[in-house]
């Protein structure tokens, strides 16, 4: 008989996950509280450092996980642990009883208007970086203007590294979307100057300083080392951004047609909750904690329980997508020794 | 003998007499230009340099062999010595031939300048006669000896690999007129002779082309429009030399004496620089010694296309090539009619406006001052120190990101007992050198006196450096009378000629990188191969010495980026490592930088090796 | 702006303010800026709306304009407040009420220092007892006195003879709403709408028919800065963040100035004369400034008082063009008459900016 | 008038909406590494100048694009482009270039 993995979260990790479970000759079955696959990358845009196509990778990941069973609009009602399984019980009335949950919840995006100081939700042209990526999908944000801008300015770390906004760790792929979303904007707007308000640029990954040496040398976008203090609107409807240029040690203001926030990743809310029903613990950071941070990072502390992508910490996509593919790989061990 | 034309005139010599006092108009007037636009030192300097005897044979045995045999060209390649020698020397010598003729047989036409030149066409001489028959033969064997040179010629423009050259000089418009109509003149010259041969008689070639040409075309009407074609060669060649390449014949001949006299560059425009503008012969030496040229867009900026840019006054180009240049001095070490291509450039920077007002006012030297001013013996006197030598070390800026040089050279100096003191132990000030590379001498005179306030305070007898940037400047622009100004690899050759040093020899095979600045720049060659050969096996690169290519980390280039010159680079270690060394051995903290970036093997400096390989 | 954006954070920064029964506290400096606002504070709570507000002769200053200069530890301003409280204790209140932004920031500082540190606050009322004999409860309340009148401003709206519209047009008059840094700046969830866009003002001006303006510098100090200006030294940097603002709020054209701070009324007015001399520059129409007043002498003025016993007559900067747009009579005569219509003496007037 | 004994203080803040970028776009143009400077501050920590003067090519940079060139020129009248500035500079930007382009483009501007 094949086993029954349930996989809670239709995100990309949840989706890699069950099709390469499909491949091992699994049953995955995907739980998704909204009504699409795919998650935040399936609202996103275009992926750095390639600008890949966001939908495309969605695509492909719906297609070859197609024949595991999806329910979507779902969501864990409550969990029992039986003697070696679980029974879930879903909100559309099904029970599951299975020995292996994976947690793909992933992550939520900080709650922008939390920054009151930043006036999103109070001026027009305040916008946060997954706003942005809906209007490069639709081309229909009411506070977007299409006429030529002069000025756009990015706001890194919106709620990561802030202790005030209860949320420390750093969201790691902000630095590098922000890169990537004022590249894009300027090939949109080309008069326009672009300011990068950073505290610190987190570049890490493949490419990603190839990406920032573009961004400044070939479009000539401005970094400008401080953290943003207070946004205002000035008599024309224009946003005025305060912030000190750590760098000349003075404080600097400029004028703006349209600033992004990049709003961090912090944990899930709802993952926290499926994760209270399982009694799993969770980390400082908020975020699920795994068995241990190094070696078994998949692993969550109960038996037949893991984590996949940003459920444990702030992921790149590619990082999310080998996750899920190293808990089929434990899953898959785990079950093959039981069986012997 | 007899004169054919009483009148001793045709009307086919105007063109050649247009031709000739323009130039000659246009030369004199340009050489008073030029005279006038140096400074009244130099002046004086020139004119006295012509009561000086040894300079004077100076000149006259470089007019020979610069002028005419061109024996710099016969050095770097015997093919292309033999075709620029034989045009110049042949023809050089049709003309004094030519004249001797006028002299002998027509004393009364001394005075009309085109005699000589269609010497044949108004002059009938027998050939029977021995003195007849051997000037007919000298002036045919000439022609064919520029003949030959032509022929040469026209193959090096098809061909130029054979002349040893891989690239040449592209041709300017009045370059390839100038070119042709002198490949035109001669077997012009050959035709109107051959066709008056019977008349006036000639020689092997003359006679011998007659009998032909009267085989086919006995018309003796044809004569004419010949000597005419050979005559509008001549202007046309003579009209169009002001204008291009070849009005480095000319300007040789005064370049050689102005360079005799030690007559500087000084204005990149004016005086000397201008003369050896025009004295370049667009001979394209300078294109393939250029280490820039490695990438190919880069040759448009050798030295040849400088001084062809300066001559069209193209502002944008000069400037870009000037900027562009490593300084490395190579173009000026294989001219070979002496253009110190340099000199000019730096002298080009040095009229643009440097809008910066350059201020060190703030820069003290006094504690400086106070920190050299205690020379202490090292602990290590084995070898005593019979002449009371103190010397200052000045590391310089550059060795102050190789500190290996630095440390290992603090270990030299006191396993050899020396007693010195550090110049720039927290730092110093700027020699001046890069300065002066950009053009700039005003600041790096100021600090220049800084420097030379801190080392006369410091009461050393010897300034020691590591730095063959600073040597440089240290030798021609500091006055530091009594102080030796020595580079490290001249000094640790003299502290093991001296017995101060003991190096172990080894088996080690170093390929020795001649630095731009010790080698062309200070003519420090043997020295350093010295010290290297004492402690293991010196290897030259393919090139070497005062054709070493430069390392391409060169402060001389203002513009040239960080990513530019890699291929440079490359190249010059590809040099350096044709024999396959197992180490490149260098002198230069610049040179040790720039090539560690990129080398197969290890780069090490002289002193480090030097270090390694001596025991306490 | 997405006024609804404001409304929601509004309605996350709201906060218990009991309807009666107040300990009041006066400001060491508001009686000799502008005397009748503390007056006028407790005439419209007592008389106008009955409510009960105590006052004690005996309470002092609360040690904040020292504590803000650095002339005194903090252990002693934290005393002094404890004598304040015990004072509170003995006349059987439990609920505090300031006057002064700073000492009401003092206070709400020096509250949430003794719930962080409890030890801290058993050493204060050991020295208290100590130096006084005195013991005292800590106020279940808290309040600044512009809280109160935020409380009673739809009260106040019902009993209005005056509403802040235009009378000649029929518009809002646009006002500029200035919070003192002390109110919420430190403790957010303390003030009535938060620190970034407080309400406390904003909602007095909405009920009483007047509309705020949202201006690039309005989170900016109003110069004063205690140790800015104490020293005349640097009474230029002070002069200087009171020009920024004014700067501005220029472009909006404001009608008046609202604010609920004693020091910062009285800047943005005298340094308007200041400015004037300085620069030749006057802010509001017709070579006049732009009228600044506290909210009690706006209060005053909607429920119909005089305002000349309002103590308008002491502004540096004429309050007449706004009296005139609101349609409030006043009789110029008197303006510089007292109670019992003693003549005050006319000051001279300054001739950069437009007085009467 | 001024009988006060204090004046208004200029504002030290840089206003980004009135920097002229015209003159520093030009020196990008030539030299488009100029953008490439990521305030390593390496430059400064070597260069020989620095010490006395508090020269940094970086801070020249700067100021160049927050529209304070007298700072920059006056930082950079302490250059003694001895170029180790450049051979630190771990982006390889040509700051010894920089320098004289910079020098060059006001120069223009002056004659302008």
């Amino acid at each position: 008989m094949k086993e029954i993995i349930v996989i809670i979260g239709g995100g990309i990790a949840g989706l890699e996950a069950a099709s390469n479970l499909l491949k091992l000759g699994y049953s995955p079955i995907i739980i998704e509280k909204s009504d699409h696959l795919g998650g935040h990358v399936a609202n996103w845009h275009k992926l750095f450092p390639d600008l890949t196509p966001a939908k495309d990778l969605v695509d492909e990941l719906i297609a070859s996980s197609k024949d595991a069973n999806i329910f979507l609009n779902t969501e864990v009602s409550f969990i029992n642990r039986l003697k070696d399984s679980y029974n879930i019980m879903l909100s559309n009335g099904i029970s599951i009883i299975t020995k292996y949950i994976l947690m793909t919840t992933g992550f939520r995006l900080f709650e922008a208007s939390k920054k009151e100081e930043y006036g999103y939700g109070i001026y027009n042209q305040v916008i946060t970086n997954s706003d942005l990526e809906h209007w490069f999908n639709t081309g229909q944000d009411k506070r977007i203007d299409e006429s030529p801008m002069n000025a756009i300015g990015f706001v890194h770390c919106v709620g990561s590294r802030d202790e005030k906004a209860r949320n420390s760790q750093c969201s790691k792929v902000c630095c590098i979307t922000a890169i990537k979303q004022a590249i894009e904007l300027k090939e949109k707007f080309p008069d326009a100057q672009i300011y990068c308000f950073y505290m610190d640029l987190r570049l890490f990954g493949k490419k990603f300083e190839d990406f920032y040496t573009k961004a400044q040398r070939d479009h000539g976008i401005h970094f400008i080392r401080g953290r943003v203090s207070e946004v205002g609107e000035n008599i024309e409807g224009k946003v005025i951004v305060k912030a000190e240029d750590t760098l000349a040690g003075k404080p600097i203001k400029v004028t703006l047609d349209l600033l992004v926030l990049m709003s961090g990743m912090v944990c899930n809310p709802d993952s926290s909750k499926t994760a209270s029903m399982m009694a799993l613990p969770i980390d400082s950071d908020g975020f699920l904690k795994s068995s241990d941070n190094v070696f078994h990072i998949t692993a969550s502390p109960k038996k037949g329980i893991f984590y996949a992508g940003a459920c444990t910490g702030p992921k790149t996509v590619p990082e999310t997508l080998a996750e899920a593919r190293s808990a089929v790989l434990d899953i898959h061990s785990h079950i093959t020794s039981q069986e012997k | 003998m007899r004169e054919i034309y009483l009148s001793g005139f045709n009307t086919f010599v105007l063109p050649f007499m247009f031709g000739m006092l323009f130039v000659l108009g246009w030369c004199l007037i340009g050489a008073v230009r030029i005279i006038f636009q140096l400074t009244p030192d130099d002046r004086k300097k020139f004119f006295l340099s012509f009561l000086n005897p040894k300079i004077m044979l100076k000149n006259i045995r470089d007019w020979f062999c610069d002028c005419l045999f061109h024996v710099k060209l016969w050095k770097r390649n015997k093919l292309l010595g033999y075709m620029h020698s034989s045009i110049a020397f042949g023809w050089f010598m049709l003309i004094v031939i030519g004249h001797i003729e006028v002299f002998l047989y027509t004393p009364q036409r001394v005075h009309q300048i085109w005699y000589p030149i269609f010497f044949r066409y108004f002059v009938a001489v027998t050939d029977s006669t021995m003195k007849g028959s051997f000037f007919f033969f000298l002036m045919d064997f000439f022609l064919l000896v520029v003949l030959s040179g032509i022929v040469l010629a026209i193959i090096k423009r098809a061909r130029s690999r054979i002349f040893g050259m891989r690239r040449t000089t592209r041709a300017s418009l009045t370059d390839l007129i100038g070119l042709y109509s002198l490949w035109a003149i001669f077997p012009l010259r050959l035709l109107a002779e051959g066709f008056t041969a019977d008349i006036s008689g000639g020689s092997f070639l003359t006679k011998s082309l007659n009998l032909v040409l009267h085989s086919f075309l006995s018309d003796q009407m044809n004569m004419l429009p010949t000597w005419w074609a050979y005559s509008i060669a001549l202007c046309i060649f003579m009209c169009i030399l002001p204008f291009s390449r070849y009005m480095h014949i000319p300007a040789e001949i005064l370049l050689i004496p102005m360079r005799n006299a030690g007559i500087p560059v000084r204005h990149a425009r004016k005086g000397i620089s201008r003369l050896q503008v025009y004295s370049c012969p667009s001979c394209g030496v300078c294109i393939d010694a250029c280490p820039m040229g490695v990438v190919k867009a880069n040759s448009k900026d050798a030295t040849v296309y400088l001084n062809r840019q300066i001559k069209r006054s193209n502002e944008r180009r000069i400037e870009e090539i000037s900027d562009k240049c490593l300084l490395c001095g190579k173009c000026t070490a294989v001219c070979p009619v002496g253009v110190e291509g340099d000199r000019i450039r730096i002298a080009q920077r040095s009229i643009r406006p440097y809008n910066l007002t350059p201020d060190y006012s703030n820069i003290d030297e006094n504690s400086a001052i106070l920190a050299v001013n205690n020379f202490v013996s090292t602990e290590n006197n084995v070898v005593s120190n019979t002449n009371n030598e103190r010397v200052l070390y000045f590391a310089g800026c550059m060795t102050a990101l190789t500190p290996g040089i630095r440390k290992s050279m603090e270990s030299v100096l006191r396993k050899a007992g020396v007693s010195y003191e550090m110049m720039d132990k927290d730092g110093g000030i700027c020699c001046g050198r890069p300065m002066l590379m950009a053009g700039r001498k005003a600041p790096a005179k100021e600090m220049i006196r800084k420097n030379t306030n801190i080392i006369k305070a410091s009461g050393a007898t010897t300034l020691l450096l590591s730095c063959p940037i600073c040597l440089k400047v240290f030798k021609e622009e500091y006055e530091l009378e009594g102080i030796e100004i020595i580079h490290h690899s001249e000094y640790m050759d003299r502290l093991i000629a001296e017995g101060r040093l003991h190096v172990e020899s080894s088996d080690v095979r170093y390929a020795y990188h001649d630095p731009c600045e010790l080698g062309r720049g200070c003519g420090i060659y043997e020295q350093p191969r010295r010290v290297v050969a004492a402690a293991g096996q010196l290897v030259e690169g393919a090139k070497s010495g005062k054709e070493s290519i430069c390392c391409g980390g060169s402060l001389g280039s203002l513009s040239l980026g960080f990513e530019q010159r890699k291929l440079m680079t490359e190249n010059a270690i590809n040099n350096l490592t044709a024999d396959n060394p197992d180490a490149i051995v260098t002198a230069c903290p610049l040179c040790k930088t720039t090539f560690g970036r990129y080398a197969d093997r290890p780069v090490v400096d002289i002193v480090e090796v030097i270090d390694s390989k001596t025991g306490n | 702006m997405i006024y609804q954006g404001k409304q929601k954070i509004w309605s996350d920064y709201q906060k218990e303010i009991p309807d009666d029964h107040w300990y009041y506290v006066r400001s060491c400096i508001r009686q000799n800026f502008f005397p009748a606002s503390e007056k006028m504070f407790l005439e419209i709570c007592r008389n106008v709306l009955g409510k009960d507000f105590h006052e004690n002769e005996h309470h002092t200053t609360c040690g904040g304009i020292a504590y803000h200069c650095d002339t005194i530890p903090q252990e002693t301003a934290m005393t002094i407040v404890a004598r304040q409280f015990a004072l509170m204790t003995e006349a059987g209140y439990e609920n505090y009420v300031a006057s002064c932004i700073t000492s009401f920031g003092n206070y709400t500082e020096i509250l949430e220092t003794w719930h962080e540190f409890p030890e801290l606050e058993a050493k204060i009322r050991e020295m208290l007892w100590k130096s006084c004999r005195k013991e005292f409860n800590k106020p279940k309340y808290l309040a600044h006195s512009s809280d109160l009148i935020y409380k009673y401003r739809n009260e106040i709206a019902e009993k209005a003879k005056f509403h802040l519209i235009n009378k000649e047009t029929g518009e809002p008059l646009r006002v500029v709403e200035h919070i003192g840094c002390h109110y919420s700046k430190m403790f957010p969830s303390k003030g009535v709408g938060g620190a970034e866009y407080p309400y406390v003002l904003t909602g007095m001006v909405e009920a009483w028919g007047g509309n705020v303006i949202d201006y690039p510098e309005r989170r900016h100090c109003c110069g004063y800065g205690f140790r800015q200006y104490h020293v005349k030294a640097n009474r230029g940097y002070s002069l200087s963040n009171t020009h920024k603002k004014f700067e501005s709020m220029e472009p909006y054209k404001p009608d008046m100035i609202i604010t609920n701070c004693p020091g910062c009324p009285y800047f943005l007015d005298r340094w308007q004369y200041v400015i004037a001399e300085m620069e030749g520059k006057t802010y509001g129409e017709n070579g006049c400034g732009i009228p600044v007043l506290t909210y009690e002498e706006v209060a005053g003025l909607v429920l119909g008082y005089d305002p000349w016993d309002l103590g308008l007559q002491l502004h540096q900067v004429a309050v007449e063009p706004l009296l005139d747009k609101i349609g409030i009579e006043y009789n110029l005569e008197d303006k510089y008459k007292g109670i019992d219509k003693k003549d005050l003496l006319k000051p001279e007037l300054p001739t950069s900016i437009k007085c009467f | 008038m001024n009988g006060f004994g204090f004046r208004l203080s200029p504002s030290s803040a840089i206003n980004l909406d009135k920097v002229d970028r015209s003159r520093f776009e030009e020196l990008c143009s030539i030299e488009p590494d100029a953008l490439r400077c990521m305030s390593c501050g390496s430059c400064s920590a070597t260069c020989p100048a620095a010490q006395f003067s508090g020269m940094s090519i970086r801070k020249v940079l700067l100021n160049l694009q927050r529209g304070k060139e007298e700072e920059a020129f006056r930082l950079m009248s302490n250059c003694m482009l001895c170029g180790k500035c450049t051979m630190v500079c771990p982006r390889g930007i040509n700051t010894r270039r920089i320098v004289l382009t910079i020098s060059r483009i006001y120069e223009k501007e002056e004659k302008r």
